[in-house]
C-alpha cells in the first residue's frame, strides 16, 4: 500500500469519526429546531405561522410540509459546505410513465410512494437495506377517467393523518389507506368522469376531516371543495365554487374584503343563466390551514370555458382564493384574483401561512400567495385584506393590482376576442406560476418561487358544450417570455417585496421547490436535473440527472439511521410533460392546450419515467 | 415626299411599295408577305389582329349563350315561390357560372376582342403593336374560360358567387377544388386582358396613320387607350388577391384569416379596387360604339369631340375612386362614405356629358334609322335609367336598403346590358360589313332589337320593385307572400322574350355570314379609316398607309386620300409614328406568325392549373415557360434575300 | 393523332370527370345504406381460425377522399369537441392523429368504428351522439390529418389560429400498424 | 314630398309587405323612404328630359337618305354651347343636391343610435340567427334564436358578429342593411315606430342555404315586450307526460343535445339555435318554414330534404322517438 493512499484513507477516517460525532451531537441536542430559533417575535422577518409548523420531526407528512406549506424541511445535515457529496441512496420505480408529481410521504420509516393512474400505492420500508416495499395497494381506478384528464392523469400526492393515507384516485374516488397494512378502510366516489370530472389533488386532512377537491376545469364542469369525515368517509360538506349562496357555502359568517366579492349569490348572478352550471371553478390545488383560525384557505380554477366572451360577468367564485370554516365549510372570505378570468389564470396556488411584521412590531397572521397571474399577493389571512401585491415576472395582459377594489387590472389591448387572435400575452394560460407549489424558508427569509416564463398567441372560438368532452374555446400557442428562458427560479423577499435572485432555466419548472435548515433549495427540471443551490445566493452547489424530467416535490427527511435523505420523483409529464408523457406531435403547436409549443425539444432531452430518488450523504 | 420619306431615307435595296407598286401587283407581294402559314397550325400560328379579334369575339359571344342559358335556368327557377327545378347547391353554382362568364369571359374579352380587330384598322396600320402577345392573350384567355367550363361541366366549377368574398371562398368554407378553379381563371383572364391592354395601348401611341394626332383619333379610339391603361392599373388588383386567395386556400398563408390577423375585407378592397372599375372597362368602349355609330347616322362628327374625350378620361380616373360604394355595408367609418357617395354621384357628370353630345349630334345631324342606331337609342333609353338607379344607390343611405337586393341586379343590368350590350349589337352590326364583307339583315335585326329591347325591360324593370320589395340577391327561392311573385314572374317571361331575340340575332349572323347581301367598302358612309380599306380587309389591311388630315378623314378627304409609300413588301413593316402629333417615325419591322405563343399558353396553362394542386408546379411549370417564351423571343434570322427595288 | 390515342385521350377526360364528380359530391343526406347499423369494425388484424376477414365497409368508399365529406368532418371536429382532446392533431389529453401511430386502426372505418364505440384509455364512444353520417364525416376529416386523404379534397386551413402544416402540404404518414392498412 | 313618397310606395310595392324597404315601420326605414322619394322625383325629372331631347332630336331632321351634308359635319349651332352649359349646370346642381339630402339622411341616421336602450348581439351562423339580449346584469340574457323582439319607440342598437362567413342582417321595414363580418364587430341601430311583425334575411350571399337565412321580427307594445322577456328568462318547462317524457330524454341523451341548448336541462350544445322556448316562435329552421306540427314533424324527420345542405342532420328516428320528440318539442313555449 503506497503512502498516500494511506493518507487519504485516514483522512476520510478522520472526516467519518468526526461526521459522526457531530451528528450524534446534534441528535442529542434536544428537541428539533423549531421556527422560533430562526427568528424571534421582534425580528421584522417573515415566519411561518407557528401553529401551522409544528417543529420538525424528520417526517413528511403531507405535501406541504406543514399546515402553512412551507415545504420547508428543518434537517440541517446537508449544508452547502457538503451537498457536493450526496449520492444516491436507493431508488425506487412505479412501474409507470405518467407524469409524476405526487411526493413521496414518509412517515416513521417507511416512505409512501403515490405513482400516477393507476394511483398504486406503494409503502417503502426504509430500516431495510435497499427500501423493500412493505405493500402494494392497487386501487384499480377506471382507465377511462384517463380521457378527461386534462393535463395528464397526475396524481399530487397522499396525506398522512393518524396511521392512515388519505389520498384521490383519478376516477373521482378519495380513499384511506391503513399506512401499516395497506387495506382500504374506505373508498368514497365524489365525482363523475362522465361529467369530465377527475380529483388529481392532494388531500388535507384536518380537524377530522379529509378535504378534497375536482379536476376538470377544461371540461365544463363545475368546481368544489368537500370535507369527507376522516373516519368514515362519509361527506361532511361541499362547497360548490358557483352556484347560489347556499351551495357555495356562503352565509352569515361571510365578510369578502372587496365590494365585487359581496352581495347575495353572485356565483348566479356574475353568470349568463346557466352557465354556473359548468363554469369551472375546479379546486384541484392547495389547501393551507390555519388551526388558531380553523380556516382554510384554497383557490378556485379557471371558469370554463377558457372563451371568456362566452361567460360575460366576473364568474364568481372561480379564479380567487376562499377562506373557509374547516369544520363546517362556511367561507369567511373571498377575493378573486382573475374576475372575468380571460387567460385560464386558475387561482390554485399554494398559499403559505405566515405571521408578517407590521410596522408597529405587531405580528400578522398573513398569507402569501404567489398568483398563478403573476402577482405575489400578501394578504391579512384573517380578512382577506391585501397588504401588497407585486408582479414577480414579466406581465403584459394586466396594468397591475387596484388596492382599493382588491381587482387586478387587465389590459384591454390583450382581451382575447373571438376569431381573432391575441399575441404576445404574458403570462400565458399556466400563469406565471402553475401548481408546483414555492418553499418558504425561515432560515433566509425568502420565498423560493420555482416558475415559468412562458407567453402566448390565443385565438377565442365558440366552445361546444358536451358533457364529459373539453369545454375550452381557444387555440394558444406557448413560447417563452422575454430573454427566451421558459423557467425562472426566483428567490423572493416578501418584505422587502423584492427578488433578492433569480435562476434562468431553460426550460419550464414545473417542480416544487424543498427548502432546508442547511440552508439549500432543492429544486428539480423538466430534463431531469436535481439542483441543489445555496439559498442566499442561489449559487448551484450540486445537480444529478436523473432518469426522467423532474416535475414532483422533492422532500427531506431523516432517515431511520438518523441521516438527512432528500428524495423525488422523476417522471416527466403533466401538462408541461404531455408532450414526452403522452406522445404529442410537436408539429401541432396547438396540441396540450398550447403547450407544446413552448416545450417542442423535450422529446430530445427527456424520455417517460417514474423513479423515485433518494440522495444521501455518503455515511 | 411623303412624311416617311422625309423621315428617313429608306435603304435602296430592299423592296418597298410606292407608286410603281401598286393595285393587284402589290396586293398579291402583302398578301404574301402578311397571310398565315397554311394548314391548321398556320391556323394556330396566326398573329393577324383580325383573326385574333374574331376569335376573341366568337369566343366571347359563345360563353354569352352559355351564360345566358344560365340565365333561363335561374329565371325558370325563380319564376315561381319554392320553386324546387335546381336545388340550392346547384344554384348557386348556376349563378357563380353566370356572372363570372359575363364579367370575366364575355364582356370583358369581348370588347377587348372588339378593339383588337378594329384599332388597326381604324388607325391606319397593318398589324397592332406586338402580334404575338395578342396571339398570347387570346390562347390564355380561350385556356381560362375552358378551365372554368370544363370544371363546371364536370362538377367541380365554383359556388361563390362571382365577387367570391372570403372567408366563404376560403380555405374553409370553399369546399373542394371549385373555388381555386375560379380564382386561377381569374388568373388566366387577367393576363390575357394585361397582354391584350399593353398591345393594344403601344398600337394607338405609336401606330397611327401619319397626320392622325390624338386631336384627329376616332372616339372609339380614345375609349380603347383609356380602357386599356384601366386595365394596367387595375387588373394587378385582382391578380394580387385572386394570387394570395389561392396561397390561402393551398398553403394555407392566412391573407383573408381574421383569426390570424388577416381580414376578410382585404379582399373586398382589392376586388372592388378592380371590380368598379371593371364596369367601366366594359361600359367605356361601348360608349365608343355609340359615338362611331352615332356619328356615322347622323352623317356628322360628333359635337364637341373634345368633351366626349374628356369625359372618357375623367371617367377612367374617377372610376378607381369609387370601390368602397360596393362596400358600404360593411361598416367601415361612416365620415368616409361621405367621400364615396360624392366621387359615386361626380362619375354622372361625365357620362352626362357624353349623353348630351350624343343627343345634340343627333340634333344636328340627320338621323337614319337603321339597326345600329336603333341599339343606341335602346341603350340611351334603357342605360339612362340603369345610370338614375347608381345615383340612388350612391347615397349611403339608400344603398344600405338596396345593396345586395334585386333592386342591384336590375340597376347592373341596365347598365351592362343596356350600357354595354346593346352598343356592342349595334357595333356587330355596324361593323359586322366589314369583317365578312356582307350586310346583315335589316328585318331580322329590327325585329331582334325590338324584343330584345322590349323582352330586356320586361325581364329587368320587375326586379327594382323584387329588390324593394325585400328580395336579395343569390337566393335560390323565396317565399310566397312578400310581393314578389308578380316581379319574378315578369321577369322570367321577359328573359324568355330576351332568349328568343338573342336567338333571332344569332340566326341573323349566320345566315347573313353565309348569304347576306355583299357589302362595299364603305356601306355606311363612315367616316373613319377601317371604311377606306375592302370589306373585308385584306390580310395586310391597307394597301398602302393612309395619311390624315382632318377627324373625319373619309368625309373630308374622300376618294383622294394622300398614302405614304416605302414600306417594305417582303417583310413585314409597319410605319410608326409620333405619340402626339403622329409624325412619322420610324420604320419597324412586325412579328411573323408563329407558334410559340400558343405553346406558351400551354405550358403556362399547366402551370396554372397544376397550381391549383400542388405549389411546386409554379417552381417546375416555369420551366416550359421559359423555354416557350425564349423561342418566342428568339431573334429572327438574319435579312431576307434581298431583292431589286421597283420604284 | 391516332384514334386509339385519341380514344384513350377521351378515356382519361371521362375518368377525370367521373373522379371530379364523386370527389365533391354532395350528399346532405348519406347514401341510402344501411346507415342505422353503427359502423362495428374491429380493430384487431388477427382472425383467428379459418380466417375470416370479415368485408369491409361499403360506406368507406363513400366519404373516403371527398371533399365535402371532409369540410364537414372538420367542421365536427371543432363542435364536438375533438378538437379539445386532440387539438389540431398534436394531441393532448387525446391521442396525436397527425402521427403515424394507430393504436385501433388508421383506415376510415376503423377509426369511424372507434368514434362510435370509444376505446378503454379515455376516448368517449359518441353512439348516439353523432349520426352515422356525422361519423363518417369525422373519419374523413381525421384522416387527412395524417395526409392520408386526397390532397385535393383537403383544406389547406380552417379560419382559426395557425396550427399544423397545411393539410394540403402533409406528408402521408405510412399507416401503423402496417397490417391496418390492408383488408 | 311625404305624398309624394307615399304614392310612389304604392306604385312600387302594390302592398305594404313585412319585408318590405317601402315598409318605413323604423326611423332608419321612414327615413329611406323619404330619400329615396326626392330621389326618384329627380331622376325621373332628368329621366323626362334626356328622353324628350332624344325623342326631338330624332324626329326632327330625320331621313332616309345616306349622305353626308358636305362641308357641315363639322358645323355646330351656336345653341348647343349654351345648352351644354345648362345640362351640366342642371346636373351638377342635382348631384349637389342629392349629396347634400343624403348627407343629412346618413346624419340624421346616426344619431338615432346614439342612444340606445337596449342591447342585443346577434351572431350570425350558416344559415341561423343566435339572438342575445344583453343586459347590465349578466344574469338576466335572454338567448334566442332567429328570431328578434323589440318594443315600439325604443332605440336598440345591436352588436353584430359572425362565427363563420360574412352575412348582413336586414330587416328592410326598420332600417338598412349591415353586414356581419367574421373577426369583426359591427353595428347596426334599430328604432321601430309601429307595432306589427316583421322579416330579416341575410343579404350577403353565404353558402348552399343562403336564401333560407331569415328572422322574425316581432315589435309590440313596451309591456308586451317584458312580459315575453319574463318568459324568455324562465328555463324550459318540464315534459308533462310519459310521452313528453321520453322525448325529454331522447333530446338530452342522444344527437340532440350534442348541438343545441335548452335552458333548465341538461342539453347545453352551444353550436346550434337554442330551443329553450322553441314553439313560441313563429318559425323554425331560420325562416324556413312556419311553425305548426307538420313542420315540426317534416323538419326533425328529414331536415335535409327541407332545406338541404343545412346544419342539422337528418338523424333517422324511429317513430315512437319522432313522436316523442315532437310532443317534447312542442311543450317548449
Amino acid at each position: 500500500m503506497r503512502r498516500s493512499t494511506v493518507a487519504i484513507v485516514a483522512v476520510i477516517a478522520v472526516l467519518l469519526v468526526a461526521a459522526l460525532l457531530f451528528w450524534t451531537s446534534r441528535q442529542n441536542s434536544g428537541p428539533d429546531l423549531s421556527t422560533k430559533q430562526f427568528a424571534g417575535p421582534s425580528s421584522n422577518k417573515v415566519i411561518p405561522a407557528r401553529s401551522a409548523s409544528p417543529p420538525d420531526d424528520g417526517n413528511w407528512t403531507m405535501p406541504g410540509k406543514d399546515y402553512a406549506s412551507t415545504r420547508f424541511s428543518a434537517l440541517n445535515q446537508v449544508t452547502p459546505a457538503n451537498v457536493g457529496k450526496l449520492q444516491v441512496a436507493f431508488t425506487f420505480s412505479t412501474g409507470t410513465t405518467e407524469g409524476f408529481e405526487a411526493p413521496p410521504l414518509v412517515v416513521n420509516n417507511t416512505m409512501y410512494v403515490v405513482a400516477p393512474w393507476p394511483n398504486n400505492v406503494f409503502a417503502l420500508d426504509l430500516t431495510k437495506p435497499g427500501a423493500p416495499a412493505k405493500w402494494t395497494y392497487e386501487p384499480k381506478p377506471a382507465a377511462a377517467a384517463k380521457g378527461v384528464a386534462c393535463c395528464g392523469p397526475v396524481n399530487r400526492g397522499a396525506f398522512y393523518s393518524n396511521g392512515r393515507l388519505f389520498m384521490n384516485l383519478l376516477d373521482g374516488h378519495t380513499v384511506a389507506i391503513d399506512a401499516e397494512s395497506g387495506k382500504e378502510i374506505w373508498r368514497t366516489k365524489l365525482a363523475d368522469i362522465n361529467k369530465g370530472e377527475t380529483m388529481t389533488m392532494a388531500p388535507l386532512v384536518a380537524e377530522g376531516k379529509v378535504l378534497v377537491g375536482n379536476s376538470g376545469g377544461e371540461m365544463g364542469v363545475r368546481g368544489w371543495l368537500a370535507a369527507l369525515d376522516a373516519g368514515s368517509g362519509k361527506l361532511a360538506w361541499r362547497a360548490y365554487s358557483t352556484g347560489p349562496d347556499k351551495d357555495a357555502l356562503i352565509g352569515s359568517q361571510y365578510r369578502a374584503p372587496y365590494p365585487s366579492d359581496q352581495g347575495k349569490d353572485l356565483g348566479v348572478k356574475s353568470w349568463g343563466p346557466e352557465q354556473w352550471k359548468i363554469g369551472g371553478g375546479t379546486v384541484w390545488g392547495w389547501i393551507s390551514y390555519d388551526p388558531d383560525l380553523k380556516l382554510i384557505y384554497y383557490g378556485t380554477g379557471n371558469p370554463g370555458p377558457w372563451n371568456a366572451e362566452q361567460r360575460p360577468g366576473d364568474n364568481k367564485w372561480t379564479a380567487g382564493l376562499f377562506a373557509r370554516d374547516v369544520s363546517t365549510g362556511q367561507a369567511r372570505w373571498f377575493h378573486q384574483g382573475a374576475p372575468h378570468d380571460l387567460f385560464d389564470h386558475d387561482d390554485i396556488n399554494e398559499t403559505i401561512l405566515v405571521d408578517w411584521p407590521a410596522p408597529n412590531g405587531q405580528r400578522i397572521p398573513a398569507l402569501l400567495r404567489p398568483s398563478r397571474n403573476g402577482y405575489l399577493y400578501v394578504q391579512d389571512r384573517r380578512n382577506g385584506r391585501i397588504l401588497s401585491a407585486d408582479p414577480y415576472g414579466y406581465i403584459n395582459a394586466y396594468k397591475g393590482v387596484d388596492l382599493k377594489t382588491g381587482r387586478v387590472i387587465p389590459a384591454t389591448d390583450k382581451e382575447p376576442k373571438t376569431g381573432r387572435v391575441v399575441r404576445n400575452i404574458c403570462p400565458g394560460p399556466p400563469g406565471m406560476k402553475d401548481w408546483n407549489p414555492s418553499a418558504f424558508s425561515p432560515v433566509t427569509g425568502l420565498l423560493y418561487i420555482p416558475h415559468i416564463n412562458i407567453c402566448m398567441d390565443m385565438g377565442a372560438k365558440n366552445a361546444n358544450y358536451i358533457p364529459g368532452t373539453p369545454f375550452v374555446g381557444a387555440d394558444v400557442k406557448m413560447y417563452a417570455g422575454p430573454g427566451g428562458n421558459r423557467g425562472v427560479f426566483t428567490a423572493w423577499d416578501p418584505v422587502a417585496r423584492r427578488k433578492v435572485f433569480e435562476i434562468k432555466e431553460d426550460l419550464p419548472l414545473w417542480s416544487p421547490a424543498l427548502a432546508t435548515a442547511g440552508g439549500l433549495v432543492f429544486y428539480g427540471t423538466m430534463d431531469g436535473w436535481l439542483k441543489a443551490i445555496d439559498g442566499r445566493s442561489g449559487k448551484l452547489l450540486w445537480q444529478f440527472k436523473t432518469g426522467s424530467g423532474i416535475i414532483g416535490q422533492p422532500i427531506s427527511y431523516r432517515g431511520p439511521d438518523g441521516r438527512q435523505y432528500i428524495a423525488v420523483p422523476s417522471g416527466v409529464g403533466g401538462w408541461a410533460g404531455a408532450i414526452v408523457s403522452a406522445d404529442i406531435d410537436e408539429r401541432d403547436p396547438t396540441a396540450a392546450l398550447g403547450f407544446a409549443n413552448a416545450t417542442k425539444d423535450l422529446k430530445k432531452r427527456t424520455t417517460k419515467g417514474g423513479t423515485v430518488y433518494v440522495f444521501a450523504l455518503p455515511q | 415626299m411623303t412624311p416617311a420619306e422625309r423621315a428617313k431615307q429608306p435603304p435602296a435595296d430592299v423592296a418597298r411599295d410606292g407608286p410603281k407598286l401598286t393595285g393587284a401587283k402589290l396586293d398579291k407581294r402583302l398578301a404574301a408577305t402578311w397571310s398565315n402559314p397554311p394548314g391548321f397550325l398556320g391556323w394556330l400560328s396566326s398573329v393577324d389582329h383580325k383573326d385574333i379579334g374574331r376569335r376573341y369575339i366568337v369566343t366571347a359571344l359563345a360563353f354569352l349563350a352559355l351564360a345566358g342559358t344560365l340565365a333561363i335556368v335561374m329565371r325558370l327557377q325563380l319564376s315561381k315561390p319554392d320553386n324546387d327545378l335546381v336545388g340550392a347547391a346547384r344554384y348557386n353554382e348556376i349563378f357563380t357560372m353566370h356572372g363570372t362568364t359575363m364579367m370575366f369571359l364575355f364582356a370583358v374579352p369581348v370588347m377587348q376582342g372588339m378593339q383588337i380587330y378594329l384599332t388597326p384598322l381604324m388607325l391606319g396600320t397593318r398589324a397592332n403593336a406586338f402580334p404575338r402577345l395578342n396571339a398570347f392573350s387570346y390562347w390564355t384567355y380561350l385556356a381560362g374560360g375552358c378551365l372554368l367550363w370544363v370544371a363546371f361541366l364536370l362538377n367541380i366549377g365554383p359556388d361563390i358567387g362571382w365577387f367570391a368574398y372570403p372567408p366563404l371562398s376560403g380555405p374553409q368554407y370553399g369546399v373542394g377544388k371549385r373555388t381555386d378553379i375560379w380564382a386561377q381563371m381569374v388568373t388566366f383572364t387577367e393576363v390575357a386582358a394585361l397582354a391584350a391592354a399593353v398591345s393594344l395601348t403601344a398600337t394607338i401611341l405609336k401606330q397611327r396613320a401619319p397626320g392622325m394626332s390624338l386631336g384627329r383619333m376616332p372616339i372609339f379610339i380614345w375609349a380603347t387607350l383609356v380602357t386599356s391603361l384601366m386595365v394596367i392599373f387595375s387588373m394587378p388588383s385582382v391578380a394580387l388577391a385572386s394570387g394570395m386567395l389561392l396561397s390561402d386556400r393551398l398553403v394555407g398563408t392566412h391573407f383573408y384569416n381574421p383569426a390570424e390577423q388577416g381580414d376578410a375585407l382585404l379582399w373586398q378592397h382589392l376586388f372592388w379596387f378592380f371590380g368598379h372599375p371593371e364596369v367601366y372597362i366594359i361600359f367605356l368602349p361601348a360608349t365608343g360604339f355609340v359615338s362611331e355609330i352615332v356619328a356615322t347616322f347622323s352623317r356628322r362628327s360628333i359635337v364637341h369631340y373634345p368633351i366626349v374625350v374628356m369625359a372618357l378620361v375623367a371617367t377612367g380616373i374617377l372610376a378607381f375612386g369609387l370601390w368602397v360604394h360596393h362596400m358600404f355595408a360593411t361598416g367601415l367609418p361612416r365620415i368616409g362614405y361621405s367621400f364615396y357617395t360624392a366621387a359615386s354621384m361626380a362619375v354622372s357628370i361625365p357620362t352626362g356629358l357624353q349623353i348630351f353630345c350624343w343627343i345634340a349630334t343627333l340634333w344636328e345631324g340627320r338621323p337614319r334609322f337603321q339597326v345600329p342606331l336603333l341599339y343606341v337609342i335602346g341603350f340611351i333609353f334603357t342605360f339612362v335609367i340603369g345610370g338614375l338607379t347608381g345615383v340612388i344607390i350612391a347615397a349611403v343611405p339608400l344603398d344600405l336598403q338596396l345593396h345586395d337586393t334585386y333592386f342591384i341586379v336590375a340597376h347592373f343590368h341596365y347598365v351592362l346590358i343596356g350600357g354595354a350590350v346593346f352598343p356592342l349589337l349595334g357595333a356587330i352590326t355596324y361593323w359586322f360589313p366589314k369583317a365578312t364583307g356582307r350586310l346583315m339583315s335589316e328585318a331580322l335585326g329590327k325585329t331582334s332589337f325590338w324584343m330584345i329591347f322590349l323582352g330586356f325591360q320586361l325581364a329587368f324593370f320587375p326586379m327594382h320593385i323584387a329588390g324593394i320589395n325585400g328580395m336579395p340577391r343569390r337566393v335560390y327561392t323565396y317565399p310566397a307572400g312578400m310581393g314578389l311573385e308578380l316581379p319574378n314572374l315578369l321577369s322570367s317571361l321577359g328573359s324568355a322574350v330576351v332568349a328568343v331575340a338573342v336567338l333571332l340575332f344569332v340566326l341573323n349572323l349566320v345566315m347573313s355570314a353565309r348569304g347576306g347581301r355583299a357589302a362595299p367598302a364603305n356601306p355606311w358612309g363612315g367616316a373613319s379609316l377601317e371604311w377606306a380599306t375592302s370589306s373585308p380587309p385584306p390580310k395586310y389591311n391597307f394597301l398602302h398607309i393612309p395619311i390624315v388630315n382632318s377627324l373625319a378623314p373619309l368625309w373630308d378627304a374622300g376618294e383622294k386620300m394622300a398614302v405614304v409609300h416605302g414600306l417594305r413588301i417582303d417583310d413585314r413593316e409597319l410605319l410608326l409614328t409620333t405619340v402626339v402629333s403622329a409624325k412619322a417615325d420610324v420604320r419597324e419591322p412586325s412579328a411573323e406568325p408563329s407558334l410559340w405563343p400558343f405553346i406558351a399558353t400551354i405550358a403556362l396553362t399547366v402551370m396554372f392549373v397544376c397550381s391549383i394542386f400542388s405549389p411546386w408546379a409554379l417552381a417546375i411549370g416555369i420551366v416550359p415557360v421559359a423555354i416557350a417564351l425564349l423561342a418566342w423571343f428568339w431573334p429572327k434570322s438574319p435579312e431576307p434575300e434581298r431583292e431589286p427595288v421597283i420604284s | 393523332m391516332s384514334l386509339r390515342f385519341r380514344n384513350s385521350l377521351l378515356a382519361l377526360g371521362l375518368v377525370a370527370a367521373l373522379t371530379g364528380c364523386d370527389r365533391e359530391q354532395r350528399q346532405t343526406r348519406g347514401k341510402p345504406l344501411a346507415e342505422t347499423v353503427p359502423a362495428s369494425t374491429s380493430p384487431d388484424t388477427v382472425f383467428p381460425g379459418n380466417a375470416n376477414v370479415p368485408p369491409s365497409d361499403p360506406r368507406a368508399a363513400v366519404y373516403e377522399g371527398n371533399a365535402t365529406a371532409i369540410s364537414e368532418g372538420q367542421r365536427l371536429y371543432n363542435w364536438m369537441n375533438c378538437s379539445g382532446c386532440h387539438f389540431h392533431g398534436g394531441g393532448g389529453m387525446g391521442v396525436a392523429l397527425i402521427d403515424d401511430k394507430w393504436r385501433y386502426g388508421g383506415r376510415i372505418d376503423q377509426i369511424a368504428a372507434t368514434i362510435v364505440e370509444g376505446r378503454p384509455n379515455g376516448m368517449p364512444s359518441f353512439r348516439g351522439r353523432l349520426t352515422e353520417q356525422q361519423v363518417w364525416q369525422l373519419a374523413a376529416y381525421v384522416r387527412t390529418l395524417s395526409g392520408q386523404a386526397r390532397k385535393d379534397a383537403v383544406s389547406a386551413r380552417a379560419d382559426e389560429v395557425s396550427n399544423t402544416p397545411p393539410q394540403t402540404q402533409t406528408k402521408r404518414e405510412p399507416l401503423t400498424p402496417a397490417d391496418s392498412a390492408e383488408q | 314630398m311625404r305624398r309624394g313618397g307615399a304614392w310612389l310606395t304604392f306604385l312600387l310595392t302594390g302592398c305594404n309587405g313585412y319585408q318590405n324597404a317601402m315598409g318605413g315601420d323604423g326611423a332608419e326605414g321612414a327615413n329611406f323612404i323619404q330619400l329615396f322619394s326626392v330621389f326618384m322625383v329627380v331622376c325621373t325629372i332628368m329621366y323626362v328630359i334626356v328622353a324628350a331631347a332624344l325623342l326631338f332630336a330624332l324626329w326632327r331632321r330625320r331621313s332616309a337618305a345616306l349622305v353626308v351634308e358636305d362641308r357641315k359635319h363639322h358645323q355646330t349651332s351656336a345653341l348647343v354651347r349654351p345648352a351644354l352649359f345648362a345640362w351640366t349646370a342642371l346636373i351638377g346642381a342635382g348631384l349637389v343636391a342629392l349629396t347634400i339630402a343624403s348627407f343629412f339622411t346618413d346624419r340624421s341616421n346616426a344619431a338615432e343610435g346614439s342612444k340606445p336602450q337596449l342591447i342585443l348581439t346577434v351572431t350570425a351562423n350558416q344559415w341561423w340567427w343566435d339572438v342575445e339580449y344583453n343586459l347590465p346584469d349578466v344574469s338576466r340574457t335572454v338567448r334566442t334564436a332567429n328570431e328578434i323582439h323589440l318594443p315600439v319607440g325604443i332605440p336598440a342598437e345591436v352588436t353584430l358578429k359572425s362565427n363563420d362567413v360574412i352575412h348582413s342582417f336586414w330587416i328592410p321595414n326598420l332600417a338598412g342593411k349591415q353586414d356581419l363580418i367574421p373577426g369583426r364587430q359591427t353595428d347596426a341601430q334599430l328604432l321601430p315606430r309601429k307595432i306589427g311583425l316583421y322579416r330579416g334575411q341575410c343579404a350577403e350571399f353565404c353558402g348552399t342555404q343562403h336564401a333560407q337565412m331569415a328572422l322574425d321580427v316581432t315589435v309590440e307594445s313596451k309591456e308586451d315586450f317584458l312580459r315575453w322577456y319574463a318568459a324568455q328568462l324562465k328555463p324550459a318547462v318540464a315534459p308533462a307526460n310519459p310521452q313528453q317524457h321520453a322525448g325529454y330524454r331522447y333530446f338530452t341523451t342522444r344527437e340532440c343535445a350534442s348541438c343545441h341548448n335548452i335552458s333548465g336541462t341538461p342539453a347545453s350544445g352551444q353550436v346550434a339555435p337554442d330551443l329553450t322556448h322553441f314553439a313560441s316562435r313563429r318559425s323554425l329552421a331560420a325562416g324556413a318554414l312556419p311553425m305548426n306540427r307538420g313542420n315540426v314533424y317534416g323538419w326533425v324527420a328529414d331536415p335535409q330534404s327541407l332545406k338541404p345542405g343545412s346544419r342539422m342532420p337528418t338523424v333517422g328516428l324511429k317513430a315512437d322517438e319522432l313522436h316523442s320528440l315532437v310532443a317534447y318539442l312542442e311543450t317548449l313555449k
